[in-house]
């Protein structure tokens, strides 16, 4: 295949909406927290965009995208600092190779923003840093090579199976690996001084909107992206992706309504993202009717996580794992269910193929102890060794402050 | 100044216990107050502290000071132990309580003074 | 036609900015509030997202876009719940119908988002949900019907005119539609308590900015996107989409400055959407020079419209009216004025063509009239049901607090 | 050549996103200036482009890139007005001729916008006004003539060093332009009222941050739409732009962590721009290798230009001159070593050829010195008249409330 | 407490209510003045409505505070008449007013101590 | 009243002597201080000035407030004229500074009166 020029331009736009999303994500996050914590927040996201984009071009790429080595747990390293990526297309694509590995590189970058959420308004900088290269490369790496890049796991899931598992564009890689690697750290790191004793209000919910309004925007480009041309299956992930959203948002507002009289904005806004979330797997292989169900039963699930996480007393702070995780989660496990062979040649449950529900439960399932689990040991090894959390004294007087050596918002002039 | 001279307490204590103050005091049938947001350092200039080798010293802490005003000194008095109780952490930054006497006190909803 | 990948890349991106515009909006008017109501304000454009893009693929999109039924008024059935429409090409265009109708669906979000200006911080949650239902439905469907779908309305202004009116991207469906309907509702909503007796200062002008720019970003998908191409047609209308915007700011600045002294960055803001809203009729229609004089006369006439508004003591709150409502009404006959052949194929006054003033005019005059009555008759509807407002102490309190539960800016820590 | 409508495409989506950045350096600057200040200096960013936006139809974009006249000084008038500028394609290009021109637009807006950093706080804005069009017309419109346009200086430096100088993005034109015309414009307008007596910390690092995210967004439009075609030189433009990017913000962060035990959000930030502006030159012709360390080069540069700044005690407020200044220069320069034949067709240092480095030097200081000189005189002009800086009561009330009769964040509600 | 002893007015208001209290204390010859925002709840422990089957109770109310100096409490009394006046609406929450004494006040600018 | 009643100083000054003032009170051994921003006009009613052929009046400007208590009058006329110095420029605008009477103040974090 040579290049094709259209897919090219979509691609381009798209890697810059996903890119977005990542620094979007920062703003989502920062509202939440609380005034002292706002520019520790923000700038996580910035850092993992930065370091994991390193790191991406060195070593990231070719483990996730080199054909297997380790008998499939990564990928080689002929990619290893771009080498042999250059303008000609990517295997099996029409966009350029370089831009490919680009797409990716976002997608690997914001992953591990998302799990900020586990340690927010209490990490180490230092701790953090360390961590963030080992997580990609030990856990977003592999992962997205057995999803993506040909590994282990899919022959594996379809020996045990009979299907294979299908990940349109990271439900399983982005949001199951980061959402129970964040739980996985907000074991280790523990909760929050005084968490349980008073709130933690958010500090600026404008802000948080303006990063759920990025968010929105850019998730377009990460999933009606993943189709990696621009045709009628990219337009079928950007609707979907749309509905979903939407369904997410009215699901988890009204339920919150019905239980608690008010609707809180950010209960409309984080609806909107477990719905994002839950369609991230389905987006290429489902239609809109499944989005609104697969979007709804998002908002419900998620919300139901976040009540138990609060209710048990769980200090993950931003919900990584209750949105991010259960919605991932959810949503590998219903593209199992309405996928259909019309719209991205899978078919699910509903269409008489019990298997492939079986493959994504399987896939999910496998990523989900992988992530969990490497990132708790990853977590300990850095919390022993650099220290994954910042003093008391440095912690009640606000990261910002401390590590950074700012104050969101000036006082006196 | 008489007895029965109004008094205004003002407390400036930790924002997080903001919550468990305003309780106590309702408890104890205090329950009008104003309260706003300041910044401040006691004796201690603040916190210092160590970080990467290089020392910070932080000197204005937020803080939230309250504000109520009661009939008499006594109440005063009363209020200010119940504030502290709940205030109290232990550590350097609890705040101050200081009490100003009132010459007199308007409700202005009705326009008549207030005891 | 065969799919267009070109016009399709282009279009995935496009669908992205107008719904990014969607909650784009929600800041900027979220900026114009009070501190207690901003929460609220940027809601309640998630919401006409989230409400109207399911409405939308289940009845919106046959109603709009559906061959003619009862006599035009709206198309009939056979889209209804996306019924037939899949990947192959809209009918023609060369993108595929599923993104055609993902489109068509950020317009009619941002339309009902538009109008939420009228009842700004005192409408009633649940009223504003049943409205926005009933709104989009028999106010917005049949009018994007008649002016996009086929409508009766072409043939009839055809009839007594001589010429078809044209709507480039929305200045009539959207702007004149959303403009008059906030007309409408603000005489059944009342004014705010308090309006008229002491000022009600934007709490947060900067947040309304971030807004005015996601707008401006957003509506060159929103009319360079109307092209459905990668095309000149779509070029001409970039260009002179920001040379309107452009024109338009700096005619409402100037004049506010030469009449108070002072330029307003909100006048400035609000003239780059006067002129952004008065050429989307015309952008695929005029030359540059047509558009900073569209742009210029839409900056000066909303300009006065809002004071107008304001000297009479009408509260329509955030000026949907002054800016859409107007601005769409002066683009539709500006449209008349200015088209050019050569760039669009329609021919306008200055080219000697004054059937097509009289189109545009009469076109604009029916949606105005349309819009306008049955949206009163609606808002009385809801208003006398479950009831549009809240109370004088829900209002006093303020909606953010009451209605979701929530204060935008945490005070304390 | 015809239209090449993936080109369309991703020109269309750049064109938006480069706008939109200018509009986005607003929030970037309008966060580090002080509360009173924050309107004013976001408006510039508007009016930036609203004044350049009318200016570059008029008469901008035919001195930029009409055939030589004046001997190569600037362009003849053939496209005043936009005459012959249509929908057939540009010379050389596949897109739209009107496209092409609204592309570059966007560039010639944010250009005067970067340099309103050199007055910050104390501008008058009549002054500014009259300074845009001035600057743009005898600075900007020359020096893209000069180095994109065809004039003279391509032809000369080739003569003088055996190289032609080469910009790909606007390293020189956009970059060095702004930032050293910034210089000359904070030595005539002066210090700020109490600068160096009082620190002036920045009011709200969250807004400066939103800015910083959509600059960086909108960058992929202004390097990779600099290709002017969705293909593999787009494709490595996006790439490397990235990836300088998060170099910058590393390097810079990690030299202020070294130095200071903090890391400030806003060195992040800036480096993060620091890196986007160095690579801008150099992005079609580098390989993201050579991205790394143009990157991280540039981060160390500007933190010490910046440093260096405060140091002699200079007023140049927002740092456009230490970071598209010092950056630009220093990008402009590292593509003469780094530039690969095979990637954009010109070999640079590194592979052999030290003339391009000279012609690169030589490029880039004619244009600084052309800059610096003209803006200068250009200053004392503006200020001898009209006045370029508004009163000392009128500095210390701010430029909000006297210039824009608005406060930035209400009082009271 | 000698008469002419200065006071300071502490006034607490809606803030609605601050453009015509300022009018009116100008009109009185009462220019001066400090404001800040506050948050506050009376006796009522703030405002407590029904929404949509659930009680909600709002209880820190924004008001803001206004501190007026004058020289004697003739003038102090007469301030607090005034800003009653232009500040009721005779709704629970129209707020307080309290008279504070004030042992000296300097003017910076000049240095000197002024009544 | 007699001499060792503590005092509070309350000092409204301009926003960028702040930090001017702080460095002069600690010099002098005050280092507990207590701060907000506020707004206020003096008796100039603010600054009225003409911009482009328009009179504006630009009534209300930002200041910050300092309180702090010390334990005497003498203490306070001292920490007076301290922030007198540091903050006067001898423009309208350097603000004002008031000595109220304190009843009695205490340490939370001790629970203790202190003088
Ligand atoms: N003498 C004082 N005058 C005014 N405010 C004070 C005084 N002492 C303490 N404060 C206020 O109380 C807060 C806490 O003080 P304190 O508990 O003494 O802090 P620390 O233990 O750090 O010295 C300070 O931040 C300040 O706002
Ligand atoms: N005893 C008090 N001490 C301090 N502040 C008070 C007191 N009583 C009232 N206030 C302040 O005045 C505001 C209005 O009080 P008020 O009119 O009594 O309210 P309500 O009518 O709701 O009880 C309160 O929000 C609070 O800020
Ligand atoms: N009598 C007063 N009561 C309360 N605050 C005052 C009084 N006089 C001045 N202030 C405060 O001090 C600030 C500066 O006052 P001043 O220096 O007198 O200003 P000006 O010189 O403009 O009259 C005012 O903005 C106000 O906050």
């Amino acid at each position: 295949m040579g290049i094709d020029a259209a897919a090219t331009a979509w691609l381009l736009a798209s890697t810059a909406m996903v890119v977005f999303m990542t620094l979007g994500l920062g703003f989502f996050y920062g509202g939440l927290v609380r005034r002292k914590n706002v520019v520790a927040t923000i700038a996580l996201c910035f850092l993992s965009l930065a370091i994991v984009s390193i790191q991406w071009i060195i070593i990231g790429y070719t483990l996730s995208f080199a054909p297997n080595t380790l008998g499939g747990f990564v990928g080689d390293l002929r990619y290893a600092l771009l080498n042999n990526v250059d303008g000609s297309p990517a295997p099996g694509t029409g966009i350029p190779h370089i831009l490919y590995a680009a797409f990716q590189m976002a997608f690997a970058g914001i992953t591990l923003a998302i799990l900020t959420s586990a340690f927010a308004e209490r990490v180490s900088l230092g701790g953090f840093m360390l961590l963030a290269v080992l997580w990609t490369t030990l856990v977003y790496d592999p992962v997205a090579h057995w999803v993506w890049g040909g590994g282990w796991l899919g022959s594996f899931v379809k020996t045990v199976t009979g299907a294979t598992p299908v990940d349109f564009a990271g439900g399983t890689v982005v949001h199951i690996a980061s959402g129970f690697s964040a739980l996985a750290l907000a074991l280790v790191v523990g909760k929050r001084l005084g968490f349980g004793e008073h709130e933690f209000p958010p500090h600026n919910i404008p802000l948080t909107l303006i990063g759920a309004a990025i968010l929105w925007f850019g998730w377009f480009g990460f999933n009606a992206g993943s189709a990696l041309a621009a045709n009628a299956n990219a337009a079928n992930a950007l609707m979907v992706t749309h509905i979903a959203a939407c369904a997410g948002a009215l699901s988890w507002g009204l339920l919150s309504w019905a239980k608690t009289g008010r609707m809180g904005s950010l209960g409309i806004a984080s609806g909107a993202v477990a719905g994002l979330v839950a369609i991230t797997p389905a987006a290429g292989y489902v239609g809109p009717l499944a989005a609104i169900i697969i979007g709804a039963a998002a908002g419900a699930a998620c919300y139901a996580a976040l009540s138990y996480r609060l209710r048990v007393g769980l200090d993950e702070s931003l919900d990584a794992w209750a949105v991010h995780g259960v919605g991932g989660l959810l949503g590998a496990i219903l593209t199992g269910v309405f996928a259909e062979k019309a719209i991205g040649g899978v078919a699910g449950l509903i269409e008489g193929n019990p298997a492939q529900l079986a493959a994504q439960v399987l896939g999910a399932l496998i990523v989900m102890a992988y992530a969990f689990t490497v990132t708790y040991l990853l977590g300990l090894l850095v919390d022993k060794t650099v220290g994954l959390r910042v003093t008391e004294t440095e912690e009640y007087l606000g990261l910002d402050i401390v590590q950074h050596g700012e104050e969101a918002y000036s006082f006196g002039e | 100044m008489i007895a029965m001279q109004p008094v205004k307490i003002e407390a400036i204590i930790r924002p997080e216990k903001f919550e468990e103050v305003k309780r106590s005091l309702e408890e104890a049938g205090y329950t009008a107050l104003t309260v706003y947001e300041v910044r401040g350092r006691g004796e201690q200039r603040g916190i210092e502290l160590e970080y990467r080798g290089h020392r910070i010293r932080v000197e204005l802490l937020p803080k939230l000071k309250l504000e109520i005003v009661v009939p008499s000194i006594e109440d005063a008095e009363k209020a200010a132990r119940i504030i502290m109780e709940a205030a109290r952490t232990g550590k350097p930054g609890d705040g101050r309580i200081f009490l100003i006497p009132v010459l007199k006190a308007y409700k202005i909803r009705t326009g008549e003074e207030t005891p």
